[in-house]
């Protein structure tokens, strides 16, 4: 474990992309940066451009009109950027998985590192999906 | 010919949770005129639920939107009611308006705190938000769940209150009051806050009648409806409480009928509370009959209705879902135009928005064998990022 | 009674009135006197337009206008037939805002043109949805 | 008068019949299973006084109705098929209790019906059919379906199974 | 020439400085909304990690004004914490003068500004926009504020002629004209670090972090360390103009100043968290029409030797 | 005639004579790429200029300041005037120009009248006249609005922008921007070094008249559209500096007012050079059709950006070190003085002039910003050297006369102005040596950390921008006129209240209406004023 791996794991900032969820994990997510939750004492911030972004939370089965524009914003991303999949929906598509706007999991289209599944995760969950995110950076 | 000037907002944006698009065509820092692009959320669940079962689909309905998942079940169940013409127990109408309460509650702190993030006033979200935990605890003690409560069923209620619980909740309700007196008074008092919510993104009477908007939007522009008084369900007929309406249609105005529609929940909580009966929790049902039927609930965004129409098989063959916000964020194109870019922050957000609604529409970990190090991963995902691109020819 | 002045003023249009519910009023019209009757609720009975259900029966497609009576918290569902060959209908949009964007959404997921509607472009749907293919139709299938 | 006919000797309850059908509101689902349950459910079941299958039944699905009839609410069944391991006689067929079912509107209007070429043993047709005929073994089910069965049993009341206690 | 190289290091102290003052200024806004807030080291991890990340250039970009800005942005900085903890360290060796620094103090905005114009986004060009508005109104009343500080300073306008009329008689904010500089110059502080309630050039909810929008890893943590610098020694130039007590012995000085530094990081964090972000135009009505009269109404009180 | 006795042969007339061949030469040279038609007329009424610019600048006597000085004035029109068959507007201009210079010209002669009268002599070479009475204030402010129509100062600015909006590019680079500087500010420091010595009512009025004209021509240069005109109320607010340093009436004042004035001419030619350049290649000087050209044009743009900053007073660039001057004249001054009022007027023009240093770099972000960044409308190229030579050859100097200003210019500045030695100028190489010392420190950590910037699509939250549309960073300075009192004092100077030349006009008009209406024609109406007329005689001469 090199010490640019611990110096990321230490302050990851994420970015928030919902590709065609419900909001309840978008909720949760927000939940987790106010007071009972509080993951800034962790160092993690969620930031507003992409191109600040360590980590991607994505939520939501991927919409056929998000797909593009997603693709798009995760080309943009500077890398290493890790992609979170964040609720039941980017991991497996839900219950959306047979409706004509979602065309593919998640996974088909961009390299998922995590995912925690969940509808919606709990936010105790959540911090275990990125604590274990922080492992699987230090373990390579 | 001069270029359109177009700042766009979206569709990954931080200003709202989901995604959407809108193209501010600005001149200097006023906005001119707005288009909106939405469908980045659109999942096609009016087409699911016509080949789900009358029961999955209180789970469906459910997940169209996180915040307001009481009210589209609520709506879908009231709706199959409304076709099968049955009386469901009172203690399931009273255990059902609970949870739509706490649920208004829930909301509207919710978006008490985003709007106040929006203006940049961290202070206030976090603050709303921290009052806003003891309510899903709450949800967590009756349902089990945080969001996504699953306690509508058609015919009643699928879990029953435990009698414990409800000192818990009044305790809970009774604790929030000093609470919402904070807020009430922090953004009354606050000049800062008055400047940049009063007298901004105005929607005036006529045009929240044309455009038919809903709810607090409506109530705050002076149009006096509210589902729960006008085609009362549940039991809200039989409980005292009042409609908030104010006359201005600023932000301000949207921020005081919500805040003051918080109140009106905390005591018809109370209320439902001493008035509960014990008993049976759900009517039996047995099989849906051809027909159709439509169920409205007052929503915290506003009336949410839903149409269904059945053949008598155990799926619907049409079912119609019409969210409050479709109809709210509508109205940006009225409200947005005219103020600042900075202003159209808050106005896209003021009529509580919820794009999903509009469209309806234990962690893995994948061990490489492999040992990467730093760089390598950083190679690693260079490449990956290469390949898309070629792939998609960026 | 809203009942009563809704009948009085349609009279010969109405080509059928059930009552399901108490408060749950559908009545038949022809396509033709959408507008008239969209009007008459509208502007002198001053409700609102909830929404448009439209649904894609066997043989013809089905709209249902909901109006909501605030009043009286009843919902006029005024029930319109088109044919499936062409399915054509007067916008609303001339009378008030509110049908704009339920008009453009039964027209990508249905097919329904809507005559008069200013812009009648995707409003769900990407731009690049196939033509001619409309989500909401009974024979439609994935893939 | 038309009815659709069921030959419920020769159905082997196959699925070929199932996989296209033309009911509009449903099209990737099956009529068919529905209307096989029907018959099934009124004719072939012998509506036992304590019976197992109404017993077994978790969401209470299956119930007698005042005329004793045994009857299944679509809404409650989940397809658990547990009331079909728990059937003395094996007449609930495992494959009629979908979780989804749909409303056979016979086709009716359409004269299309795609089932009735699909079935490899001729066992569906449509028919002139006005009145029982217990020799041939065809019984009118509903207003426009009517079954032919040859095996006598079934209607035989001295095998009525009664439950030890 | 030695003795540059010498003294350059120092802005080092500054950057700590700042990186500690960032963090407390986090850690108490985490405090007034019920949280924990980061760790100490939390912002050199920041920092370090930015420079760690792959750099991002938007494809029509101008590409060496993109990328020269922030450097310029950081070279300035330091030179002008240098500055200020030259005449700390050492009072008459030095000279630098506050019209000079008031001068480098715009070049961090200018390139921020140039910087952001130069990603070709429209997003950073409101942002770069309003940072220029922003500028203009918070430079006006810093310049009001240096004014009564030169008055009151008997004309110097060197920073060690100012800590030395401040140490000969008393400190410039224990009088009336000084109570209103320093307020004027905690304003334009907390302007210039880009802090709620005059936040609009990187408003995140608005322009997507404006400015910054199209940065990323190092040129980012350029800016980062930018505003680490600035976090660092513009409150000690403020202690600086006003709040040099005179002491007779060192120790007192030593206790003095980094209480002073805390104080002024206390004031930023509660204006932060009481207030909403303002509008531009709302904060060019401030710092125009409600500030620069009272700065003017404070020259005349240092004039009348108030 | 006296000779010697008519003549300056002082440092400051040489620098003054120095500066005007310089710039001849120089705008010669661009004029050579740029003029294409009217080539001999052009050249006549351009050497014109600098024959009789050399004239103001050597003579000490009044009348031939004033011959020459009238000469400028039409050669002024002329040039201005010299494309006007195609366009009305530039011949109203041109009128305008020669109504105000020529106008001021006679409060000139005026003024000299009466400075001769009261000392008795058409030299202006060693007779200091007190101001103590009107008749001596008078007489300065009689020449003084001789030099601000001449420099452009206000309220006698309004033609300097319209010039610089219509009348073609060396010609504004040449004389609104350069030459009329020179001459109107040296004319000013020779007045106030040479004839008059101050008091506190006329060092006052200079005080006032340069610290608004900073503070208001920079808030008009803020909201304009066009760069030219932007760059014409930049050429006005400029004028307010070196008015300032002259107004302290020290040694150091009038060397920072010199130094500036200097300065000004440099990068204001410079920028109007580069301006001339864009005009070339992109055709229009609108702001709205500009953009991307720093693609195209790097060097124009560099030598722009040196221009602008510079102008903005960015250290260590020239503008910065006169403009500190100009600041450290005035702190001096003000500790000098002992009338509280002269006190705080000091101070709030030291604040003005700080403040109007800012928006200076406002304004100028926005033109490099609209020009040179952004979307390019249209491919097009660089131009030829001719045309780069003069804007390259003014961008170095700024850069020499801004780190290196004690070894060069100050030395003849400070010997014109009478100082022989001394450290008043602004140490600059410290600051250097720091700025030198941080940029390699910056360079060194960016190669040490070196990575390959890889390049992306720019970020705009997923959707692809259309390529019709935009934003533009102009349109949102807008908002400036949109503030509190600012909204009242826009419209007005839309309507061109503040403009002498146009009220002028309103007011005469005013007066012919009404003599209009006297004269009807009716003559009972004429008996009857005659005999109000009779009577009031009567009354004054039988009382």
């Amino acid at each position: 474990m090199g010490l640019k791996e611990k110096i990321l794991t230490k302050s990851l900032w994420v970015f928030h992309a919902s590709i065609g969820s419900c909001n309840n994990c978008d909720i949760e997510i927000l939940d987790c940066i106010t007071p009972r939750f509080d993951i800034e004492r962790f160092g993690i911030q969620l930031i507003g451009s992409i191109r600040h972004a360590d980590a991607i939370l994505v939520t939501g089965s991927l919409n056929r009109k998000a797909l593009k524009r997603f693709k798009k914003v995760y080309a943009q991303a500077p890398k290493p950027c890790f992609v979170i999949a964040v609720g039941t929906c980017p991991c497996s598509r839900h219950m959306f998985k047979d409706s004509y706007n979602t065309v593919a999991a998640l996974d088909e289209v961009i390299p998922v590192d995590v995912y925690i599944p969940g509808c919606p995760p709990k936010p105790e969950a959540m911090i275990t999906g990125i604590v274990k995110l922080i492992d699987k950076i230090n373990r390579r | 010919m001069s270029k359109r000037k177009i700042v766009p907002i979206g569709p990954y944006h931080p200003l709202q949770e989901e995604p959407e698009f809108f193209k501010l065509i600005v001149e200097g820092e006023r906005v001119v005129d707005l288009e909106v692009d939405i469908g980045y959320n659109h999942r096609g669940i009016e087409k699911l639920a016509e080949a789900k079962h009358w029961d999955q689909i209180t789970f469906l309905v459910e997940r169209i939107c996180g915040i307001c998942s009481t009210s589209h079940p609520f709506a879908y169940c009231l709706a199959v009611e409304d076709l099968l013409k049955i009386d469901i127990p009172e203690r399931a109408h009273y255990i059902r308006m609970i949870i739509d309460e706490l649920q208004r509650l829930h909301s509207h702190l919710l978006w008490l705190g985003l709007a106040g993030h929006f203006i940049g006033y961290n202070t206030i979200w976090m603050w709303a938000w921290k009052a806003r935990e003891p309510i899903l605890d709450m949800f967590e003690l009756i349902s089990g769940n945080r969001q996504n409560y699953a306690m509508m069923k058609i015919g009643g209620v699928r879990r029953d209150m435990k009698k414990e619980d409800y000192q818990v909740l009044r305790k809970t309700i009774k604790e929030l009051y000093p609470t919402l007196q904070l807020f009430q008074k922090a953004i009354e008092d606050d000049p800062v806050i008055q400047t940049r919510t009063k007298g901004v993104g105005i929607l005036k009477k006529e045009d929240a009648l044309s455009i038919a908007v809903v709810g607090p939007t409506a109530r705050a522009s002076g149009v006096n409806i509210d589902v729960r008084r006008d085609d009362p369900y549940a039991f809200y007929d039989k409980l005292h409480w009042s409609v908030i309406t104010c006359r201005e249609g600023d932000i301000y105005a949207k921020v005081i009928v919500r805040i003051l529609e918080m109140f009106e929940s905390c005591s018809l909580i109370e209320q439902c509370l001493d008035k509960i009966p014990d008993g049976a929790i759900e009517a039996e049902v047995r099989d849906i009959p051809p027909g159709e039927g439509i169920g409205r609930v007052e929503a915290p965004r506003g009336e949410c209705i839903h149409y269904i129409r059945s053949d008598g098989t155990n799926r619907p063959i049409r079912h119609k879902i019409r969210a409050p916000s479709f109809v709210n964020v509508a109205s940006n194109l009225v409200t947005v135009p005219g103020y600042t870019i900075s202003d159209a922050a808050i106005t896209l957000a003021a009529v509580d928005p919820c794009y999903c609604c509009t469209e309806r529409s234990a962690v893995f970990l994948k061990t490489g064998e492999k040992i990467l190090t730093g760089d390598d991963l950083i190679k690693l995902s260079i490449q990956k990022t290469e390949n898309l691109k070629k792939d998609y020819g960026l | 009674m809203i009942k009563d002045e809704v009948k009085n003023a349609l009279k010969e249009t109405i080509k059928e009135w059930e009552t399901k519910s108490p408060k749950r009023i559908y009545l038949t019209i022809d396509k033709k006197h959408l507008l008239q009757t969209a009007k008459l609720f509208f502007s002198d009975l001053s409700m609102r337009l909830s929404t448009i259900t439209g649904i894609d029966n066997e043989q013809n497609f089905e709209l249902i206008y909901h109006f909501s009576c605030d009043k009286s918290g009843e919902i006029f569902n005024i029930r319109v037939f088109l044919e499936k060959n062409n399915p054509e209908i007067d916008s609303l949009t001339k009378l008030f805002r509110a049908s704009d964007w339920v008009e453009r959404e039964i027209n990508e997921m249905l097919g329904v043109r809507f005559i008069g509607h200013p812009n009648l472009t995707h409003l769900l749907l990407d731009n690049d949805w196939p033509k001619d293919s409309y989500p909401l139709r009974k024979d439609y299938t994935n893939e | 008068m038309k009815r659709l006919f069921i030959d419920l000797d020769k159905c082997d309850a196959c699925p070929e019949c199932v996989v296209k059908c033309s009911y509009i509101y449903h099209p990737q689902n099956n009529g068919i299973t529905s209307l096989r349950e029907l018959a099934t459910f009124s004719l072939i079941c012998h509506h036992c006084e304590e019976a197992p299958c109404v017993n077994s039944c978790y969401h209470k699905a299956l119930s007698r109705d005042d005329k004793g009839i045994i009857k299944r609410a679509r809404f409650l069944c989940t397809g658990c098929k547990t009331c079909s391991i728990a059937c003395p006689f094996g007449v609930i067929f495992a494959d009629f209790l979908k979780f989804f079912d749909s409303k056979c509107d016979y086709c009716i209007s359409r004269n299309n019906q795609s089932c009735i070429p699909t079935c490899l043993y001729t066992a569906l047709e449509i028919k002139d059919i006005d009145t029982d005929d217990i020799a041939q073994g065809i019984y009118l089910v509903s207003d426009i379906l009517a079954i032919k069965s040859n095996k006598k049993w079934f209607l035989d009341d001295t095998v009525l199974y009664k439950k030890k206690k | 020439m030695l003795t540059y190289l010498i003294i350059f290091p120092e802005f080092v102290f500054a950057f700590i400085v700042g990186a500690m003052g960032w963090w407390l200024e986090r850690k108490l806004t985490a405090r007034f909304q019920y949280r924990v807030g980061p760790p100490w080291y939390q912002s050199f991890i920041d920092i370090a990690k930015l420079f760690t990340k792959e750099t991002l250039m938007p494809r029509n970009a101008s590409k060496w004004l993109f990328i020269l800005s922030p450097i310029i942005a950081f070279s300035s900085t330091t030179i002008f914490s240098l500055a200020i903890l030259q005449s700390y360290f050492m009072h008459n060796s030095f000279t630098i003068d506050v019209i000079v620094l008031l001068y480098l103090l715009i070049v961090p905005s200018l390139c921020i500004i140039i910087g952001s114009f130069a990603s070709n986004n429209p997003l950073a060009l409101v942002g770069a926009t309003r940072e220029i508005k922003l500028m203009l109104a918070y430079e006006f009343v810093f310049i009001v504020s240096l004014v009564i500080i030169i008055i009151k300073s008997g004309g110097s306008i060197k920073l060690n002629g100012i800590i030395a009329a401040q140490q000969a008689t008393h400190a410039h904010i224990a009088s009336l004209s000084g109570i209103i500089a320093s307020i004027l110059g905690l304003f334009y502080l907390q302007a210039k670090l880009g802090i709620v309630p005059f936040d609009a050039a990187e408003a995140e909810q608005e322009i997507m972090g404006g400015t910054m929008i199209e940065y990323s890893g190092s040129l980012l943590g350029f800016f980062r360390a930018t505003k680490l610098l600035l976090y660092g020694s513009l409150p000690l130039l403020l202690i600086l103009l006003f709040g040099q007590f005179p002491h007779s012995r060192a120790w007192q000085k030593f206790l003095t100043i980094p209480a002073e530094y805390i104080i002024i990081i206390l004031l930023v964090a509660v204006i932060k968290n009481i207030n909403p972000r303002l509008r531009i135009k709302e904060i060019l009505n401030f710092f125009w029409f409600f500030l620069f009269p009272v700065g003017i109404v404070g020259i005349i009180l240092a004039l009348r030797g108030m | 005639m006296d000779f010697r006795k008519n003549l300056f042969f002082d440092p400051l007339s040489q620098l003054i004579g120095i500066l005007i061949v310089f710039f001849t030469v120089i705008i010669f040279i661009y004029s050579l790429g740029f003029i294409k038609t009217k080539k001999i007329q052009y050249y006549i009424w351009f050497f014109l200029t600098a024959l009789s610019s050399l004239g103001v600048a050597f003579s000490s006597n009044l009348i031939l300041i004033v011959i020459f000085w009238g000469f400028l004035g039409l050669a002024l029109f002329q040039l201005i005037n010299l494309y006007s068959e195609s366009n009305s507007i530039i011949a109203s201009v041109a009128k305008k120009t020669f109504i105000i210079v020529g106008g001021s010209d006679g409060f000139l002669l005026f003024g000299f009248l009466l400075y001769t009268y009261l000392t008795t002599n058409t030299s202006i070479q060693g007779n200091l006249l007190i101001i103590n009475d009107g008749l001596s204030l008078l007489a300065f402010i009689c020449i003084v609005i001789g030099c601000f129509a001449k420099a452009g100062c206000m309220p006698f600015h309004t033609w300097v922008p319209e010039a610089a909006e219509h009348a073609s590019i060396p010609v504004v680079a040449y004389l609104p921007a350069s030459l009329d500087k020179l001459l109107g500010i040296y004319l000013l420091v020779r007045v106030v070094k040479d004839a008059f010595i101050l008091d506190d009512i006329a060092k006052i009025i200079l005080l006032v008249a340069g610290s608004l004209t900073i503070i208001c021509a920079v808030m008009m240069a803020l909201i304009q559209h066009n760069i030219k005109k932007l760059l014409g109320y930049h050429a006005v607010s400029q004028v307010g500096y070196m008015v300032l340093g002259i107004a302290s009436g020290t040694p150091l004042g009038l060397a920072a007012g010199l130094f500036h004035m200097v300065n000004h001419a440099i990068y204001k030619s410079c920028l109007f050079l580069s301006v001339g350049n864009i005009e070339k290649r992109a055709g229009t000087t609108d702001l709205s059709q500009l953009g991307g050209l720093a693609k195209y044009m790097p060097l124009t743009f560099i030598t722009t950006l040196i221009a602008s900053f510079s102008i903005s007073g960015i250290p260590p660039l020239n503008g910065f070190v006169s403009k500190w001057m100009i600041y450290q004249s005035l702190i001096n001054f003000m500790n000098s003085t002992a009338s509280f009022y002269l006190k705080f007027i000091i101070a709030i023009s030291l604040v003005l002039a700080l403040i109007g240093s800012g928006l200076t770099l406002a304004s100028f972000l926005k033109l490099n910003s609209g020009v040179f960044l952004g979307n390019s409308k249209k491919e097009t190229k660089e131009v030829g050297p001719l045309l780069l030579f003069a804007p390259i050859i003014l961008s170095l100097l700024c850069v020499i006369f801004g780190i290196f200003a004690q070894a060069t210019i100050l030395k003849f500045i400070f010997k014109s102005v009478g100082i022989l030695s001394g450290t008043y100028s602004y140490q600059l190489t410290f600051t250097t040596i720091l700025i030198v010392l941080g940029f390699i420190f910056g360079l060194i950590i960016s190669a040490v950390i070196k990575k390959k910037i890889s390049v992306s699509n720019s970020f705009v939250g997923g959707e692809e921008s259309d390529p019709d549309e935009e934003v533009k960073a102009d349109d949102f300075y807008n908002s400036f006129k949109e503030i509190g009192i600012f909204k009242v004092i826009y419209a007005m100077a839309e309507k061109k209240i503040f403009d002498i030349y146009e009220m002028g006009k309103r007011i005469s008009s005013l007066f012919i209406t009404f003599l209009r209406y006297l004269h009807n024609g009716i003559l009972s109406t004429y008996l009857a004023w005659c005999l109000i007329g009779m009577i009031g005689l009567f009354f004054y001469f039988f009382k």
